[in-house]
C-alpha cells in the first residue's frame, strides 16, 4: 500500500480501516540465497539494498527480538558528513545523499530534518582544527561555514559566551547536517524490503554458523537451521558473540552510551550542536523533547543502562554550555550497546570465512551511517568486493597498521 | 557502581579510571609474531557475561586492579592489586 | 469549595499566588491544583495534540494534565506540575500550551481534524515536495507540539548534589515505608526515608483511614516523632527516589526552595546520590483511569484524587459528584463525601453483581458512554443494567483500579510479572539487588498488608545486616480484599484517551497494531506513549489488539 | 640571592566562620613523601623508630610529638610536621611541603559540608579519628584525615586551594540557608 497524504485523509474519513500491515510476519523457509543476521537499522538497510540494487530477493532478515530494536532506537537522532580523514569523510557524504532522497525511496516519512549542525570552538587552535575539517568536508563535496562568534551568537544566543573555561571562540556549521525519526528509519526500510520479498524474521536467534571446510553453510537459530551460501552479521552490540560463533575475535569492545530526554518544550534550538570539549551534543525533536548525549560510560557493559558519573557529566556539560536547560526536566534516559573500535571507525568486510561478512563497530555513530553502512554490505555481499567508499573499512586494518584512528569518532579500547 | 579495592575497601566508580580487559596485560614477548601483537593489542574476547579488566584507583589510592565483573548485570564479583599477581607469578 | 474541618492545611495562613495574571487565595499546605480547584479553576492546561482543555487528573507527581509555567522575577519553569508545585506567598504560574489564551485556543483546531492524525500518521504524509517538509509542515508541528517553554536565558538558580549513606533506605513513607523505616531504626540501623510529599503518611493520609479505631493521622504523627527522635534516622521529605544503579546507588531528586521562593544561598533543588546496603521500596501504587469516550474532560478525575484533595486539602472540586469504578475504593470515596455534606449524585459500578447498598443511586453494571462540557464537566450519560442514564454532574470520579509503582524494579532490565487477580503488573522479585518491594508497589493494596510487608521486608533487610530484629507494635487496620474485575475500555463512538500525557487514544493503539507494530515496545514508541500503553496494552486491551490484528 | 619566603597557598586568607563551622588553613609545615620500596618494610620501620612512627596501615595515620606520618596511598605515607630523617635505600623520598594545601574543617557542619562532594561514607562509624583516606573533593584528588568526631584536615593540590575553598564556602553557606 502507497502511503500519500491523500490516503490519509481518505483512510481518516473511513475511519482508518483501510490501514494493513507495514511489513508481513513469514515463517522461516528451510533455504535463502544470503541471511543477514539482525533486524536493526544497519541489517535492514542491508536487506532492502541488496533487494534493490542487486536483484537479491530469496534473503531474510533473522533478528531475535523485534525490528529495530538495537541501536536504530537508541541514538541522539543525528545525521551529518563532516568528517576529515580520507575513508570516513566519502562514506559519510555518500550516506547523507541516501538521507536526502529517503522519503522519496522508502515511500516512509523518516522526517529527515536538515536543521544544521553546529560544532563550537573554544580555542583559536579549535578553530583553526575546524578550518581544516570544514576544508575537507567541502573538498568531499559536502557543506561547511566557518562561523565567527557573533554568527554563533545571533543562532544561538542561550549558549554561555562569557564563561571563562570553554569560552566561545566560533564554530563549523553543517547546514546540510540534522536529525531524522530515529525508529521511523528502521521501519522505513523493513517496510521497503518486506514489498520487496525480503523475508523479516522476527524471534529468532541466531545460535550457531554453520562451516565447513573454510566456508559458510548456512545458520542454526532458535526456530531451526537456515541454509545460505551468504551470511552477514550486521549486529552492533552484539558482534564479538556472534563472531564468537564463528570461531573470531573482533577488534571490539562493547561499552554502553546514555542519551536523555526531556519533557516537551516549545520549540527553542533549531539545529545540532555539539559541544566537543564536554562531549555534549543536543538537538530538540519535532516533538519537543531536547535530545542529548555524552560519553561511553567507560566499561565494558553489555547492560543497555548506565550508571550515574556519566549522568552527571552530561548534566554539567549541558549546564556549562547552555545554562538554560537548568529550568527542562528530564523525561528518561536510555543506554545503548557500542561497538568500540581501537579507532573509532567500522568494519564493513569479508572475513577468512567464504561467504561470511560483517558490518560492525559502528562506535557513536551508527545511526547516520545507516543508509551507506546498508548500501555498501549489500554490494560487497553482491559482488564480493568492498563498495567504494567504504574500502577502508577494513577488518584487518589494525594488524597492518591502516587504522582510520579520526578524533572524535570513538574510543581506542586499548588506549582508555 | 561501586568498586571494591583492596586497599581502599568499597569505592565509588567515580575514584577509578578503567584501562579495558585484562589481556592487556599479557604482552608478546619481542620475539612475538604480528599476529600475537594484533591479538594483545587491537582483539577481544569482549564477553558478555564475566570479565576481568584493569582499573586505575586514580583519585585514590593510585593502585591497578583486576576487577572480575559481570558486564550483563554489572555485578562486581571481586578484585585483586595487579602488584599482588606480579609478585605472585 | 473548602470544606470545614478538613485538610492537614493552615488555615490561619492565607496564602495569594497568582495563575494566569489573576489573583488568588489558598493555604499553607495547598499545592496549586488544590489552591485553584478551592477556588473553582478547573481549566488548568491544553494537551499535547489536539489542545484540548485539560483539568487536574491526579493529585500526585503523575499528573498528565494540569502542567504550568511558574515565573519567576528573571526565569521561568515550564512543565511543574500543579499537583506537586506547593504555593508561597507571590508564586506566579500561567498555562502553556495554548495560544492566545487558556480558553481560547486556535491550534485546538487539531481536535478537529483528529481523524488525519491517526497513529503514526506523520510517517505515511508530509513528503511531498520534499522542501515542504522542512519548509512548512514541520514547522508547524513543531510549534503545535512542546509544552512548556525555556525562556532561553541563563538559569542562575542554585543547585546542590550531595551523597549520602546508609543501612536501609526506605522510599516511600506510606503504611509500609513507615513500619519498615520504624522497625529498621528500632534496631540501630543508620535508615534514609524519602518521601516524595511534604507529608509522611502517604495514603493513610489521602485516605483518612483508621488505625487502631482511631485517625490514621495520630499513627503517623507518633512514628514521625519516634524516628525525627531517632539520631539514626533521616527523614527526606519532597524527595523523589529518580533511580536505582549499580552497586546499591540510588539518585534522588530533593525539592529544597521550590515550595519557598527564591532566597539567598537556598538551593531549588538538591540531587542525592544515596548508596544503601538495603533497600525497601514502599512507592505504593497509581490510581489508573478507565478509558471511556471522552474521558478528559476538566472535571473528570481519579477517585483516589478526589479523596486526597478532600482529606488532604478540604477541598471537593465540584457540587455534585458522579462516582464511576470497577472495584469497592470508590464507594469509601463517596461515603467521604457524604459524609463531609458533598451531594452524591450517583455510583456508577461496572460490575453487575457489586453491592447496591449506598445512601445514594447505584447503578451496576454501568459504563459511561459519553460526556458534556468542554471547560469543565456538566453532564454525563451511559448505559447500565436497567437501561441507560443521564446525570448532571460537575465532578467524575473515576478508578480503573490500581497500578503498582514498580518503576524502580526495572531500572535493571527487570520485568514486572503480571498479577491476573490484581488486574496489574507488579515487580519481579530481586530485580534490583537488595532491594525489596513492600506493600502498594508489590501488589499489596490492604492497609493490613501493607504494614505486615513493611515490617517483614524491614526484618528481611535487618538479616541480611546481621541485625537483630526489635518488635515492633503494628497498628490494627482493616484487611478488607481488593477485588476488582478489570474494565479497560467502554466502546463507543468517542474517543477514549488511553495516555493524557501524550493524547494517545484506544483507536491509536488499535491502528498500530492493525499496521503489524504489535511489540509493545513498537506500539509505544509509533504512538510515542509509554508505560500507561504498556498496562493497557498488556491487560484488556490486548484482547482488542488480537482481535484487530487478526 | 635573595631569600626566598615561604609562604602558603592561601596565604593571609581569614577563617571563614558560618554558625559554629570553621574553614581555615593550616601550615602543615614539612610534608614529606615516603614510597616504600619493595621488601624494605623492616628497614623503613626501623628508620622510622626514632620519631616514634612505623609505617602505617592503609587508610589510617598516626600522631606522635607534634608530627603526623599519613597514609597516602599505596606503599607511600606522608611525614608531616617533622623532618624527614634519612631513609637510607627503604624508600624514595620527596620533599613536597610547597606542592600541597592543608585545610582545616570543624564544626557540626563539617561532614556534612564534605559529603557534598567527597563520594565516601563520612559517618562517625564509618570513618573514625585516625583515618586517612585518598578520595576526591569534587573532581579534585584530595588526602582526608579525621582529626576529632567533628574535624577534618584536607591536603589538595597546591593550584586548587582556592577552588576548594570556594567549594566548601558555597557548601557551608548552603547548609545554613537550609537550616534558616
Amino acid at each position: 500500500m502507497r502511503y500519500s497524504g491523500l490516503k490519509v485523509i481518505t483512510e481518516g474519513l473511513f475511519g482508518n480501516k483501510g490501514w494493513g500491515r507495514a511489513w508481513r510476519d513469514p515463517a522461516p523457509k528451510a533455504e535463502y540465497d544470503a541471511i543477514i543476521i539482525g533486524g536493526g537499522g544497519h541489517g535492514l538497510a542491508t536487506a532492502y539494498y541488496l533487494a534493490k540494487n542487486h536483484g537479491l530477493t530469496n534473503i531474510a532478515v533473522l533478528e531475535k527480538g523485534y525490528l529495530g530494536g538495537g541501536n536504530i532506537g537508541r541514538n541522539t537522532t543525528i545525521v551529518r558528513a563532516n568528517y576529515y580523514m580520507p575513508g570516513n569523510s566519502e562514506f559519510y557524504s555518500h550516506s547523507l545523499k541516501l538521507w536526502e532522497g529517503l522519503e522519496a525511496e522508502l515511500n516512509y516519512n523518516v522526517m529527515h530534518s536538515q536543521r544544521g549542525q553546529l560544532i563550537l570552538a573554544h580555542s583559536d587552535g579549535q578553530r583553526d582544527t575546524l578550518a581544516r575539517r570544514g576544508n575537507a568536508m567541502i573538498n568531499q563535496g559536502d557543506d561547511a561555514e566557518l562561523w565567527t562568534r557573533e554568527q554563533v551568537r545571533d543562532f544561538a544566543p542561550y549558549l554561555d559566551f562569557e564563561q571563562t573555561r570553554f569560552p566561545i571562540y566560533g564554530g563549523l556549521m553543517h547546514k546540510r547536517g540534522g536529525t531524522a525519526r530515529h525508529d521511523a528509519v528502521a521501519w522505513g526500510y523493513a517496510r521497503g524490503a518486506d514489498r520487496r520479498g525480503v523475508d523479516l524474521i522476527q524471534n529468532c536467534e541466531v545460535t550457531g554458523i554453520d562451516i565447513e571446510n573454510g566456508v559458510v553453510t548456512g545458520v542454526q537459530t532458535t526456530r531451526g537451521p537456515i541454509r545460505a551460501k551468504k551470511v552477514g552479521m550486521v549486529v552492533a552490540g552484539r558482534s564479538s558473540q556472534v563472531a564468537a560463533m564463528a570461531g573470531m575475535r573482533l577488534p571490539i569492545e562493547s561499552h554502553v552510551l546514555q542519551a536523555f530526554v526531556t519533557e516537551g518544550l516549545k520549540p527553542i534550538i533549531d539545529s545540532v550542536i555539539s559541544f566537543g570539549m564536554g562531549h555534549f551534543y543536543i538537538s530538540q525533536s519535532d516533538k519537543g523533547g531536547l535530545v542529548f548525549g555524552g560519553d561511553i560510560d567507560f566499561y565494558a557493559s553489555y547492560a543497555a543502562r548506565g550508571n550515574l558519573p556519566m549522568v552527571e557529566h552530561v548534566m554539567e556539560a549541558g549546564m556549562t554550555l547552555m545554562p538554560m536547560i537548568g529550568r527542562a526536566k528530564v523525561l528518561r534516559s536510555w543506554g545503548g550497546i557500542m561497538d568500540m573500535t581501537p579507532d573509532g571507525s567500522p568494519i564493513i568486510d569479508k572475513t577468512h570465512i567464504e561467504g561470511l561478512f560483517v558490518d560492525a563497530g559502528w562506535n557513536y555513530g551508527g545511526f547516520k551511517a545507516a543508509p551507506a553502512s546498508g548500501w555498501c554490505m549489500a554490494h560487497l555481499m553482491a559482488t564480493g568486493q568492498s563498495h567504494e567508499v567504504a574500502k577502508r573499512f577494513r577488518l584487518d586494518r589494525f594488524r597492518t597498521g591502516h587504522v582510520l584512528d579520526e578524533e572524535g569518532t570513538g574510543s581506542q579500547h586499548n588506549l582508555h | 557502581m561501586r568498586i571494591p579495592c583492596p586497599l581502599c575497601g568499597s569505592r565509588d566508580r567515580r575514584e577509578f579510571y578503567y584501562y579495558g580487559s585484562e589481556d592487556y596485560l599479557n604482552r608478546p614477548t619481542d620475539q612475538g609474531t604480528i599476529e600475537e601483537l594484533d591479538n594483545h593489542l587491537f582483539l577481544r574476547h569482549n564477553p558478555a557475561g564475566i570479565t576481568r579488566d584493569l582499573w586505575y584507583h586514580e583519585t585514590g589510592c593510585t593502585s591497578w586492579l583486576i576487577v572480575t565483573r559481570n558486564t550483563i548485570t554489572h555485578e562486581v564479583l571481586g578484585s585483586e592489586l595487579v602488584a599482588d599477581r606480579k609478585k605472585g607469578a | 469549595m473548602r470544606i470545614e474541618g478538613k485538610g492537614a492545611i493552615d488555615r490561619t495562613k492565607p496564602v495569594s499566588f497568582k495563575f494566569d495574571g489573576k489573583t488568588y487565595q489558598g493555604f499553607k499546605g495547598d499545592t496549586l491544583a488544590s489552591a485553584l480547584l478551592a477556588n473553582g479553576v478547573k481549566l488548568l492546561g491544553r494537551s499535547f495534540k489536539y489542545h484540548r482543555p485539560r483539568g487536574v487528573l491526579t493529585a500526585g507527581s503523575e499528573e498528565p494534565n494540569a502542567l504550568v509555567e511558574v515565573v519567576g522575577a528573571t526565569n521561568q519553569t515550564p512543565n511543574v506540575r500543579a499537583t506537586v508545585q506547593e504555593i508561597f506567598e507571590g508564586l506566579n504560574a500561567r498555562s502553556q500550551n495554548r495560544w492566545p489564551s487558556l480558553r481560547f485556543d486556535l491550534m485546538a483546531v487539531n481536535d478537529l481534524a483528529a481523524p488525519f492524525l491517526s497513529a503514526g500518521f506523520y510517517y505515511k504524509t508530509f513528503m511531498w515536495p520534499k522542501a515542504l517538509w522542512e519548509g512548512l509542515y514541520e514547522p508547524i508541528i513543531r510549534r503545535a507540539a512542546g509544552l512548556g517553554s525555556l525562556s532561553g536565558k541563563h538559569d542562575e538558580g542554585h543547585y546542590e548534589k550531595a551523597f549520602a549513606f546508609c543501612d536501609v533506605l526506605v522510599i516511600g513513607a506510606g503504611p509500609t515505608g513507615l513500619m519498615a523505616a520504624l522497625t529498621a531504626a528500632r534496631a540501630g540501623a543508620d535508615v534514609i526515608l524519602c518521601e516524595e510529599d511534604r507529608l509522611l503518611g502517604g495514603r493513610l493520609i489521602a485516605d483518612d483511614a483508621t488505625l487502631n479505631g482511631k485517625p490514621a493521622a495520630d499513627w503517623v504523627a507518633a512514628v514521625e516523632a519516634e524516628l525525627r527522635a531517632s539520631p539514626n534516622v533521616r527523614i527526606m521529605p519532597r524527595t523523589t527516589v529518580t533511580g536505582a544503579y549499580d552497586g546499591g546507588q540510588y539518585g534522588a531528586l530533593e525539592r529544597v526552595g521550590l515550595h519557598k521562593g527564591p532566597r539567598p544561598d537556598l538551593p531549588r533543588e538538591c540531587f542525592w546520590r544515596i548508596t544503601a546496603a538495603q533497600t525497601v521500596l514502599a512507592a505504593g501504587a497509581l490510581e489508573r483511569s478507565i478509558a471511556f469516550p471522552m474521558n478528559d474532560r476538566p472535571g473528570i478525575m481519579l477517585a483516589s484524587a478526589v479523596q486526597s484533595y478532600l482529606n488532604k486539602f478540604g477541598v471537593v472540586p465540584g457540587r455534585r459528584v458522579t462516582l464511576f469504578a470497577n472495584n469497592d475504593g470508590a464507594r469509601v470515596v463517596a461515603r467521604q463525601l457524604m459524609a463531609a455534606g458533598v451531594s452524591v449524585a450517583a455510583i456508577l459500578d461496572s460490575r453487575p453483581e457489586a453491592s447496591a447498598v449506598e445512601d445514594c443511586p447505584v447503578y451496576l453494571g454501568a459504563q459511561v458512554t459519553d460526556t458534556k462540557g468542554r471547560h469543565g464537566l456538566r453532564a454525563i450519560s451511559g448505559t447500565h443494567m436497567g437501561g441507560e442514564f443521564q446525570i448532571e454532574t460537575d465532578l467524575l470520579a473515576v478508578s480503573g483500579g490500581w497500578n503498582p509503582t514498580l518503576h524502580i524494579t526495572c531500572h535493571m532490565n527487570g520485568r514486572p510479572r503480571w498479577e491476573a487477580s490484581l488486574a496489574a503488573f507488579v515487580p519481579m522479585e530481586n530485580a534490583v539487588p537488595n532491594l525489596k518491594a513492600a506493600g502498594a508497589c508489590n501488589g499489596a493494596f490492604t492497609t493490613l498488608a501493607c504494614l505486615t510487608e513493611g515490617a517483614d521486608a524491614a526484618r528481611a533487610a535487618l538479616i541480611s545486616l546481621g541485625r537483630n530484629a526489635v518488635a515492633v507494635d503494628q497498628p490494627k487496620a482493616e484487611g478488607m480484599p481488593y477485588v476488582i474485575t478489570p474494565l479497560w475500555q467502554v466502546a463507543g463512538k468517542g474517543r477514549a484517551w488511553l495516555d493524557f500525557a501524550n493524547d494517545v487514544t484506544t483507536k491509536d493503539v488499535k491502528l498500530a497494531a492493525q499496521e503489524g507494530y504489535q511489540s509493545v515496545e513498537h506500539m509505544k514508541l509509533r504512538r510515542s506513549s509509554r508505560p500507561r500503553l504498556r498496562r493497557w496494552a498488556r491487560g484488556g486491551g490486548q484482547m482488542a489488539l488480537r482481535r484487530s490484528a487478526s | 640571592m635573595p631569600e626566598l619566603i615561604a609562604k602558603t597557598a592561601l596565604a593571609g586568607k581569614k577563617p571563614l566562620v558560618v554558625g559554629a563551622t570553621t574553614l581555615a588553613e593550616v601550615d602543615a609545615g614539612a610534608i614529606t613523601s615516603i614510597a616504600r620500596f619493595p621488601g624494605q618494610g623492616e628497614v623503613l620501620d626501623n628508620a622510622l623508630k626514632p620519631l616514634g612512627f612505623s609505617f602505617p596501615a592503609p587508610n589510617n595515620f598516626a600522631e606522635a610529638a607534634g608530627a603526623r606520618l599519613v597514609w597516602a596511598g599505596r606503599e607511600q605515607a606522608f611525614l608531616i610536621g617533622a623532618d624527614c630523617p634519612d631513609l637510607g635505600d627503604a624508600a624514595a623520598v620527596t620533599d613536597q611541603s610547597g606542592g600541597w594545601v592543608t585545610l582545616s574543617l570543624t564544626g557540626p557542619l563539617a561532614a556534612d559540608a564534605l559529603m557534598r562532594y567527597v563520594p565516601l561514607d563520612l559517618r562517625l562509624a564509618h570513618f573514625p579519628v585516625g583515618r586517612s583516606v585518598r578520595t576526591p573533593l569534587y573532581h579534585m584528588p584530595m588526602l582526608l584525615m579525621r582529626v576529632a568526631d567533628d574535624g577534618f584536615r584536607l591536603m589538595l593540590f597546591r593550584s586548587m586551594a582556592r577552588t576548594a575553598w570556594h567549594e566548601i564556602e558555597v557548601a557551608l553557606k548552603t547548609l545554613a540557608a537550609r537550616a534558616a
